[in-house]
Order: C-alpha cells, then structure tokens, then sequence
C-alpha cells in the first residue's frame, strides 16, 4: 500500500518534470526540433498518466486496446489530412 | 449485489470499466477534430502559427498544467483509497482535486482577461484571428469538460465515496481531462 | 376460414380463431408487462424501447419520405414550379438530415440491434439499461429540435454543411439544424458504446466469438464506428455553430482559413456513416439468406471479417469525396486507391451469400425476397461506387444525379430494404402474431421495381449531367425525370402497404410459434413475444451458429 | 437532338476517352455482377424448398473461392486505376502554351476574363484546337464549374485559385453549370460555352472588343488603387519591385522561398502580412475589403506581363 502510494507520487514528480523539460525546450529549440521536443513529452506525460494514473498497468490487454484505439485512430485523420496539405 | 442484465460482481465491474474507456475514445475523437484544425491551420501557414503562439502566456499555461497534474495525481490516490476501503481519504482527496480543478479555471478566466485587455482575443484580421479563434474554442471546451469533471469530483465526494466504481471512472474521466490538457497546452502555446 | 365472427372472442387453442384472443406467450411477454404510460416512457427493457424507436424512427421516415415527395414532383416538370429555388433547397436539406440522422442511422440499429442483440446472445438486457433508455430520449430532444427547423422556416445548406456557405451565407436555421444534428449524435455514441459492452461482457455460457450470428457481428463493427466517427462530426458542427453565433470561425477563407478542412473533418465522419447505415443491413441480409436457405452461411469467418474490414478501411477512403474539390492530386490518388480496398470485403460479403444458396431449401418468403432485392441492389450500388472512385470518371458525374442514384441505392436500395426484410423476418418475434405472407411478397416486389424505376434514371441523368441540387433543368432530361418519379409513386405506396397488413395482424394475425421460420439463433428458442426477462434461464451454447441440419451422403451421416 | 437522350456530347478527345473508360468499367460491372444475379435465380429456382435436389455434399468454406472472388476483382479494378489516375494526371498538369482565361463565380453568376480584355456573363467564347486554362477564383462560397460535354468539373474555392484546362476539338454550343451548391439561385447558375474556330473566335473578340488588354486594366488598377505610390518605378518607399518577378523565386522574411505565381501575388495583395519578402519592412496595407476577385485577376495579369521586362536592381 505505502509503496503504491509512493510510486504514485514519483510518477507525480516526473510529470512535473516533463513539464519543466518542455517549458525550457519552447525557449531553447526552434523548428521541427521543437515539434520533436514538445509532443514527445506530451506523449511520454500522457503515457505516464495513462499507465500510473489510469492503472491500465493492471488492466487487462483488451481495456489498453481499447484506451489507446481511439488515438490510434486519431493518427489516421491527422495523417491523410497532412497528405492533402503537404502535397496541395 | 448485482444488477438486472449481470449474474457477477466482477462481470459488472469489467463492463462498466470498459464502458467507460469506451466512452474516453468518443471524448479523444471529439478534441480530435480540434486537434486537426490545429494541425491543418500550422500546415497552412506555419510562420503566423508560431508567431501567435508566441503572444500566449507560456508561464500560465504552465502553471495550469502543473495544476492539473497535480489534481489527477491526488484523483489516483483517491482511487487507491478507495480499493482499501478508506472512504474517508477518498472523499478528502477527490475534494482536494475539485478544488485544483476550480482553481485551474480560475486561473483560465484570469488569462482570458489578460487577453482581453492586450487585445489578444478577437484580433482585428488575418491567421491571428484563426489562431485564437481556436484557441478560444478548444480551451473553452476543455474547460466546460473541468467544469463537469470537478463537479462529478465533489459530488461524488459528497454523497458516494464509497461506490468503488463510480469513484474509479471519475478518476478516469477527470484523467482525460488532463491527459487532453497535456496535449492542449504544447499545440497552441509551445509551437515555436 | 373466414367463418369466425371478427367480434366474437373465441377460444385461443382454436386454429381458426385467427389470433384474435390472446395467447398465453402474449400475456407473459414484455408486451404485457406494464399497461401504463409510465412503464413504456420510463422503460429500461430493451425490447420496449426498441419498439420505442421503431414508433419514433417510422415517423421520421415519413417526413423525411414527405420532403422527398415534394422533391419529386417539382422534378416532374423542367421548370422549377411547385417550390421556389429556396423552397426547393429546404426540402432537400431536411430531405438528407432527416434521412441520414433520423432515419438510416438509428434504423436498424436501435430498433433491431437493441431488441436481438440481448436474445442473440443470450443476455437478459443491454449491459446498460438505462443508459439505452437515455440514449432515446436524446434521439427525441434532437428530433423536436428538427422538428423546430422544419416548423421555423428549415435550412438550407444541404445535410452537408458546407462551409462558407453555412457559417457566412445561409439564411435557414442552421444553427438549430446543426444542434439537432449534434444532440442525435450523442444518442447514436450512447448506443454504439451500449452495444460494445454488451457484445463483449454479456456472452451467455459458450457462446464464442465464433458462435456469434453475424447480425451481431456487423452490429459490433457498426458500433465501432459509431463512437469512433460520431464525436468528429460533433465538434465540426459546434465550429460551424460557433462561426455563425459568435463569429469565432476557423474555416474562414478571408482570413486565410480553408474551406477543405471542414470537408475533410465532415467526411472523416459522413463517410464512415455511409458504413453505419449498410452494416446492419448486411448482418440483417446475412440472417436472411441463411434462414430462407436454411443452411450454414458459406465462409462463416469471411463474412465476419468482411464487416470488421469494412469499418477499418471505411475510415480511409473519406477524401473520394473531394476529388474535385480542390485537394492535392497525390491525396485523391491514394483515396481513390483505398476506395477500391474497402469493396474488396463488400465483394466477399455478396459471393458468399450467392454461395450460401448453393444446395440450400430456399423457400420464397418475403423475408427472402427482401434479401435478394437487397443483394442485387447492393451490388449495383457498390459497383457503381467504383465508377465514381476512378478520378477521371468522377470528374465527370461527381455531384451529378449519377452519385444520387448510387447512394441511394446503397442506402435506400439496400438500407431500407434490409429495414423492411428485418421488420418481416422478425415481426412475428416481435409481436407473435404472423401476417399474410402474399401480402409482403407483393411489397417487396413493388419495392424492388418501383425502385429501380426511381432510381435507375437518375445515372442516366448523372452521366448526361444533370447536377443534383438542381430543380430546374433542360427540358430534353424531362423524360428521365418523369420515369424518375412515377418510380417514387410506386415506392411511396408500396412503403405504406405494410401499415396496413401488419398493423392488421397485431389484432387478427395467427400467433407465431416460438420459431415459425425454423430458423436457428437463441432468439427464436424463446417464444413469441419474449418474456420481459428474454430468458428464464440462461442459455449454454454448445453448437455453431447456423446450426442447420446438413444432409450427407447416405451412410456417411452415421 | 432526339427526344430521349442517352449520351451527352463529346467535344473533345479528352470527353471520348473518358467514354470509353465508363464503357468499359460497365463491362466489367456487368461481369462482376452477372455471376450473383444468374445463380441467385438458379439457385432460388433449383433448391427451392420442397423441390427434390441433390444437396448432398453442401460446401460451407471454401479458401481457395474466397480468395479468388476477393482478388481477381481487385486486380481488374486495378488496370481501371491505372487507366483514370493517369488521365487524371494528365488533366492536373495543363500544358505552357494554353489560353489562359480569368473566370470569377459569384453568387448566381459567371464571369470570364479574357486575356485581351474582353469581358462576359455566363457565357464562354474560347476556339477549339488549342489548350485553354481555366483559372478560377471565388467571390463568396465554393461554387463548382461544370461542362458535361467535356466531362470535366472543378470546385471553385474562396480564397485561392483552381483551375480547369481543355482542349476542345468540336465547335458547338455546350452548356456550362454550378455543381456545387451555393444557395438560393444555384440551379439556374448556368450559361453556355461557345466552342468556336479560331478564325470565328478572331471575329468574336474584335466585335466583344475593348479599348484595353487584362493586364492594361490591371495596370490602370495599379495606379488608381494607390499601388503604384510604393511599387512604381519612382517610389521612395522600400518596396519589392514587381518587374520580373513572375515566376520567379522569392525569398521570404523567414527563411522560406516561394515561387510568385498567380496564388502568391493574390495572398500578397489581399493578405500581405503572410508572405513578407525578404528584406522589406511588413507595412503593406491589405486589400480584402477594397478590390473584388476580378480585379486582383487583372493585378495578377498585369504583374505577369511585367514578367517579361528585366528585373531592376533594388
């Protein structure tokens, strides 16, 4: 229990900094880096709420795929938009 | 006890926790189509795209994520709580995160009028207006979806602590309304 | 047989009472659980509310059928003379929203889907009761918003939206219009998501994801897209709403917004839907085939897979609707490719049906009829669809009549033939009496022909082209137009004959046995009406579905 | 023309062998679908309940059918693909020699711009035998330019510009339409193309004449709406000059290049803080609400006419 409530509260903690980490990045890097930078550390934020936070560590493998289809198909919309942009 | 259409505990637990991502997916579509607004607008003109994001708040932005982040860890620890049965915290500690919840949207209307008074919201003309446009739509609709979820928060808080289920797809719910935010946030005041 | 007084309440164990009384499946069914007001409006069984759709669903078809009347005879003359130019464009936009949201989309679903997926699976209700409850009541809020539309002046965007037309430039109720349609959404997300959890968590003992018939199938690849495509459409239509309320617009091209996106947005959703409304048809047209032939479906794990497939793929092909319309040439060519992927398991779907038949005891039913007027429509459609997913041709007949002649024939052709071959396959089920089969035979042959007529013109139209929208054109097409709607005639009375025969058999229709087809399926192991509970005991499977007796080579059966 | 019409009029190649790419798509239809409709009805006729048959041995799978009818269809709607994305193709890339035509919808109605000035309502004059391109642009909400005799069709989008090339072969008088719906008179936004021969065109422009080519309007444009007053030859204000830039790269305030065709001189007039050239200050006023699209059109002409002269020094 102690060390449940523990690792809740590092996982807390590297949220926090994640978020340091991308507010520095909007400072420092510009360009697609930046693009790299910012979303990988939403990416790697929301991954870490999604595992700790929302316990899909102890979900069974249909409730992941469930939680992560609907993003999975998100990147299908964003993807054949970007097609039609880039190459208008 | 169990309800009409289920003969198990556990086959109702399961459901309802399914039911309930099932649900989340509708509400990542539905910021979805906000998120390819975004990334249809940065394609089209890159440059003014940065240029707008440059004039938001970064610092308050950034402390409203750390706020939210810091209500849905207390929303995990309240589920935690639940599972051992100590009711009590649950109900502390789901308070706690309406309360960050309502400061998140304090904060918010405080940047609005920050806006507001530099001119920022509704610009005359050009990409900027679409920019903020967007802006003021996404945000305002995430914070329709903070509204809700602290209201669920201090509801359930005040009456039902003790539903293992409900508690739980609260906390999921209150999740994604942050988990969204992490993503808000980069997309309109970190694009550089 | 007709020596029994209609009047005369007879004995119910007289085969010549004609129904007339009431049998004692009837008095313990769900029909008869509740007489009151309250315990149909405040319902939480499945079947109830389902029928409380059929009621609501009906009604909605025949307004929308209304709009289409209207359409069809100002088309009968070259000169736009019964509406004027903007009366015209209201009538076919509430046309197409009333259709596609009202109608198409919760058709068989929510009537169907909700009343059999319980009893194909052998569970006692929806894995959330109330929420299927809640579910209708938003399907009501958004239908009386429509309904204000339509009594406030209608809009006149077309049921597609379009930007800037709909956000700068139109004078109907679009707001409203676009309220409507987002509020019904939310009914339609509510029901997929019931559906999901309800296919996954609610299997009776044994029943496998193999032993699943494949209406329940095509229900769960319906869902899936339900809650996947749905919330796009939502938040398009609040930006559009916003544009015109608050002038918070972000398609705006004066301020260097583009127009496509919205299409892109529109589409990622309206194309899928096209798949929301032909998959339950195909699960219903699946059942059909195998009942009338009374055999195993041929390619059992194809056809699943086909339904599942189609909603994948569904979701790539969205840009063939732009191919004109400004969009990169490298975009409509990958679209134009993957248009061509999703018929590849629509394909399967009908070879395998056609292979079903093959050494079947096929018996003429109007559910039969219905299925085969369904399969030669649907084929016809969707090889037509092909023809408009070639880049060049579609250069030539996009947003001509040649396109509305081929969805309506996926949707009206196909859809709502499936609607009503369901409605008769199921019926006696439904409500336990059986109707004069003469009568459906000759309904399915009227809808088969008076469609074709309707419809099969309107590609003609198209490649001489015709544009749709258009309600004055040259003369020379006015043949074609005439065809046209003395097709619709046909149709139009051919929809109402069923009012007539099977409201009549509710009172004076010879109770259906428990399964009066001989079909097989947990759903006609119960009686005929269902108990309020479906199920006394929870059933355990241990067969395939379609689990028809085969005949074998003599001897080999031992 | 016969009282019951079948096919509408071929006016060009291009029209012909879009013809011939339906025909043969509806043979193959035929093909595909003639199998389910023949043995439907054998099928229901022979094994009809009741009636003796031999329906010993009854298949439920087959793997080697399902693949068959899953691929050999695919593959034959592939040779199709081929077919129409190449012609397709060929219809996105007009070639360099065409008559380029200004078209501006408007709701209800079409108006074309020809390059010597000449201007019309609904109607289109152009000579058959030379490619002709269509450059469209909108004034309000997209409208869509559709001539069924030459089997072709383009949306017309507000605020950037489309076009359409042909190259007709048949002199006659087709009809034109708007097949994207625009509101209230969009079923009677319709005209005719006249497709003359060269020599009955000559004699149509002189009698449609005008004092002044595209590109001189533009130019009178040019003076009278005050752009002159920075881009002229003898202004004192720090800004590009226009001579030669047609075609030509530019770079830009951030680094980016762009070619400064027809789309980026029309953002540029009405939009100029997008696209700021390298080098000169953002102090261009925009032009949304005070020139229509047929008048950028002409700016547009005029400044490609400056193509040609040689680009001063800065």
């Amino acid at each position: 229990m102690e060390q449940a409530r523990k690792r809740l509260a590092t996982v807390w903690l590297a949220l926090l900094a994640l978020l340091a980490l991308t507010v520095a990045g909007s400072f420092t890097v510009t360009g697609a880096a930046s693009a790299v930078v910012s979303f990988g550390v939403a990416a790697a934020k929301v991954a870490l709420i999604f595992w700790f936070f929302m316990q899909l560590r102890t979900e069974k493998g249909l409730i992941r795929v469930f939680a992560v289809g609907a993003i999975a198909w998100l990147a299908i919309l964003l993807t054949l938009v970007t097609i039609d942009k880039v190459t208008r | 006890m169990v309800d009409q259409p289920y003969s198990t505990v556990l086959q109702q637990r399961e459901a309802a926790t399914m039911g309930m991502f099932v649900f989340l997916g509708t509400e990542i579509m539905l910021f979805g189509g906000m998120f390819a607004v975004a990334l249809g607008l940065r394609l089209t003109h890159p440059r003014e795209f940065v240029d707008s994001s440059m004039q938001l708040h970064v610092w308050i932005g950034a402390i409203n994520t750390a706020v939210l982040l810091t209500s849905s860890a207390a929303v995990a620890l309240a589920v935690h709580a639940v599972r051992a049965r100590q009711f009590r915290a649950t109900s502390v500690l789901f308070v706690i995160a309406a309360v960050l919840g309502v400061v998140f949207l304090g904060i918010k209307a405080f940047e609005y009028a920050t806006e507001y008074r530099e001119g920022l919201l509704l610009p005359p003309v050009g990409v900027q207006r679409l920019f903020m446009d967007l802006y003021l739509v996404s945000t305002g609709l995430h914070a329709l979806h903070v509204t809700v979820g602290a209201g669920l928060l201090a509801a359930v808080a005040a009456f039902a602590p003790q539903r293992a289920t409900l508690v739980e797809n609260t906390g999921l719910f209150w999740h994604l309304v942050d988990a969204i935010w992490v993503f808000l946030y980069p997309v309109l005041y970190l694009a550089r | 047989m007709t020596d029994v007084p209609i009047n005369k309440r007879a004995d119910p164990n007289d085969i010549r009472d004609r129904g007339l009384s009431e049998t004692p499946e009837e008095r313990a069914s769900y029909l008869r659980a509740g007489h009151t007001l309250r315990s149909w409006f405040l319902t939480t069984d499945h079947k109830r509310i389902a029928l409380l759709y059929l009621v609501s669903v009906t009604f909605f078809f025949f307004v929308g059928g209304i709009a289409a009347a209207l359409i069809r005879i100002d088309l009968l003359t070259p000169e736009g003379d019964l509406l004027s130019n903007e009366g015209y464009n209201r009538a076919f936009t509430l046309h197409g929203v009333i259709m596609v949201w009202f109608f198409l989309i919760p058709s068989i679903p929510n009537t169907f889907g909700n009343f059999l997926i319980p009893l194909m699976i052998g569970a006692k209700d929806l894995a959330f009761p109330r929420l299927n409850l809640l579910s209708w009541y938003i399907y009501v809020i958004g239908g009386l918003c429509t309904l204000f539309v339509l009594v406030a002046g209608g809009v006149d965007t077309g049921w597609t939206f379009y930007t800037p037309l709909s956000s700068m430039f139109a004078h109907g109720q679009v707001v409203m219009a676009a309220t409507a349609v987002f509020i019904v959404g939310f009914s339609s997300i509510l029901t997929g998501l019931n559906f999901i959890v309800t296919i996954h968590k609610l299997r009776c003992p044994g029943m496998t994801w193999g032993r699943l018939p494949l209406f329940v199938w095509s229900h769960y690849a319906t869902s899936l897209i339900l809650v996947l495509a749905t919330p796009v459409l939502s938040i398009t239509l609040a930006l559009i709403a916003a544009e015109r309320l608050f002038g918070v617009g972000v398609f705006d091209p004066k301020l260097g917004g583009d127009p496509l996106l919205y299409q892109h947005l529109f589409w990622f959703y309206s194309h899928p839907a096209v798949y929301i409304m032909v998959l339950p048809g195909l699960g219903v047209v699946s059942e059909l085939v195998t009942a009338a032939a009374r055999k195993r479906v041929f390619g059992y794990w194809f056809v699943a897979g086909s339904s599942l497939a189609i909603a994948a793929v569904g979701f790539l092909v969205w840009g063939h609707h732009m191919f004109v319309a400004g969009q990169s040439m490298y975009a409509s060519a990958v679209f134009s490719f993957l248009s061509l992927v999703v018929a590849v398991p629509s394909a399967v779907k009908v070879y395998n049906w056609t292979a079903t038949l093959y050494k079947g005891q096929i018996a003429i039913d109007p559910p039969f009829l219905f299925a085969a007027s369904f399969i030669g429509l649907f084929v016809f459609g969707g090889l037509t669809g092909l023809v408009l997913a070639m880049l060049a041709v579609d250069m030539h007949v996009h947003d001509t009549y040649f396109v509305i002649a081929h969805f309506h024939y996926i949707m009206v052709g196909g859809t709502v033939s499936a609607y009503f071959g369901a409605l008769h396959f199921w019926w006696p089920k439904m409500f336990g009496r059986t109707y004069p089969m003469v009568w459906g035979r000759i309904m399915a042959l009227l809808i088969y022909l008076g469609f074709n007529l309707t419809f099969f013109p309107q590609f003609i139209l198209g490649y001489l082209g015709m544009p749709r929208r258009y309600h004055v054109y040259p003369p020379e097409w006015q043949v074609w137009n005439v065809l046209s709607s003395t097709g619709a005639s046909i149709l139009g009375i051919a929809y109402l004959l069923p009012f007539v025969y099977l409201l009549w058999s509710l009172r004076y229709g010879p109770p259906a046995s428990a399964n009066p087809w001989g079909a097989a399926g947990l759903e006609w192991t119960v009686p005929s009406p269902p108990p309020k509970e479906n199920f006394v005991e929870t059933p355990v499977v241990d067969y395939p579905a379609y689990n028809y007796p085969m005949e074998m080579e003599e001897g080999a059966r031992g | 023309m016969s009282a019951l019409p079948f096919w509408p009029h071929e006016a060009s190649a291009y029209s012909a062998e879009i013809d011939h790419l339906a025909l043969a798509f509806t043979v193959l239809i035929v093909l595909l679908s003639a199998p389910v409709f023949v043995l439907m009805i054998i099928f229901a006729v022979k094994y009809r309940r009741g009636r003796t048959a031999d329906r010993r041995h009854p298949v439920n799978s087959r793997i080697g059918f399902e693949i068959s009818w899953a691929v050999i269809p695919f593959a034959a709607m592939l040779v199709f693909y081929v077919w129409s994305t190449r012609l397709y193709f060929q219809q996105h890339h007009p070639p360099g020699n065409a008559l380029e035509i200004q078209v501006v919808a408007k709701q209800w109605m079409w108006k074309f711009q020809h390059p010597g000035g000449q201007r019309e309502i609904n109607e289109l004059h152009v000579p058959i035998g030379r490619p002709i391109l269509l450059t469209l642009a909108s004034q309000d909400v997209i409208h869509d330019l559709y001539v069924p005799a030459l089997r072709l069709k383009q949306d017309v989008v507000p605020g950037r510009y489309t076009s359409l090339w042909f190259d007709a072969d048949t002199v006659g008088v087709y009809r034109l339409q708007c097949s994207q719906f625009c509101g209230a008179d969009h079923a009677v936004m319709g005209g005719y193309v006249h497709l003359l021969s060269p020599s009955d065109y000559a004699r149509w422009l002189e009698q449609a004449g005008t004092d002044m080519s595209l590109a001189s309007q533009g130019a009178a444009l040019f003076r009278t709406r005050g752009c002159s007053g920075c881009h002229g030859a003898a202004a004192t204000v720090k800004a590009p000059k226009l001579e030669g830039l047609f075609g030509h790269e530019v770079p830009l305030s951030d680094g980016s290049v762009v070619t400064a065709d027809a789309q980026y001189i029309r953002d540029s007039i009405l939009m100029p803080h997008a696209q700021v050239a390298a080098g000169y200050p953002d102090i261009m006023p925009t032009f949304q609400n005070v020139l229509a699209e047929d008048d950028v059109l002409k700016l547009v002409a005029y400044i490609k006419s400056l193509a040609a002269e040689p680009r001063s020094k800065p």
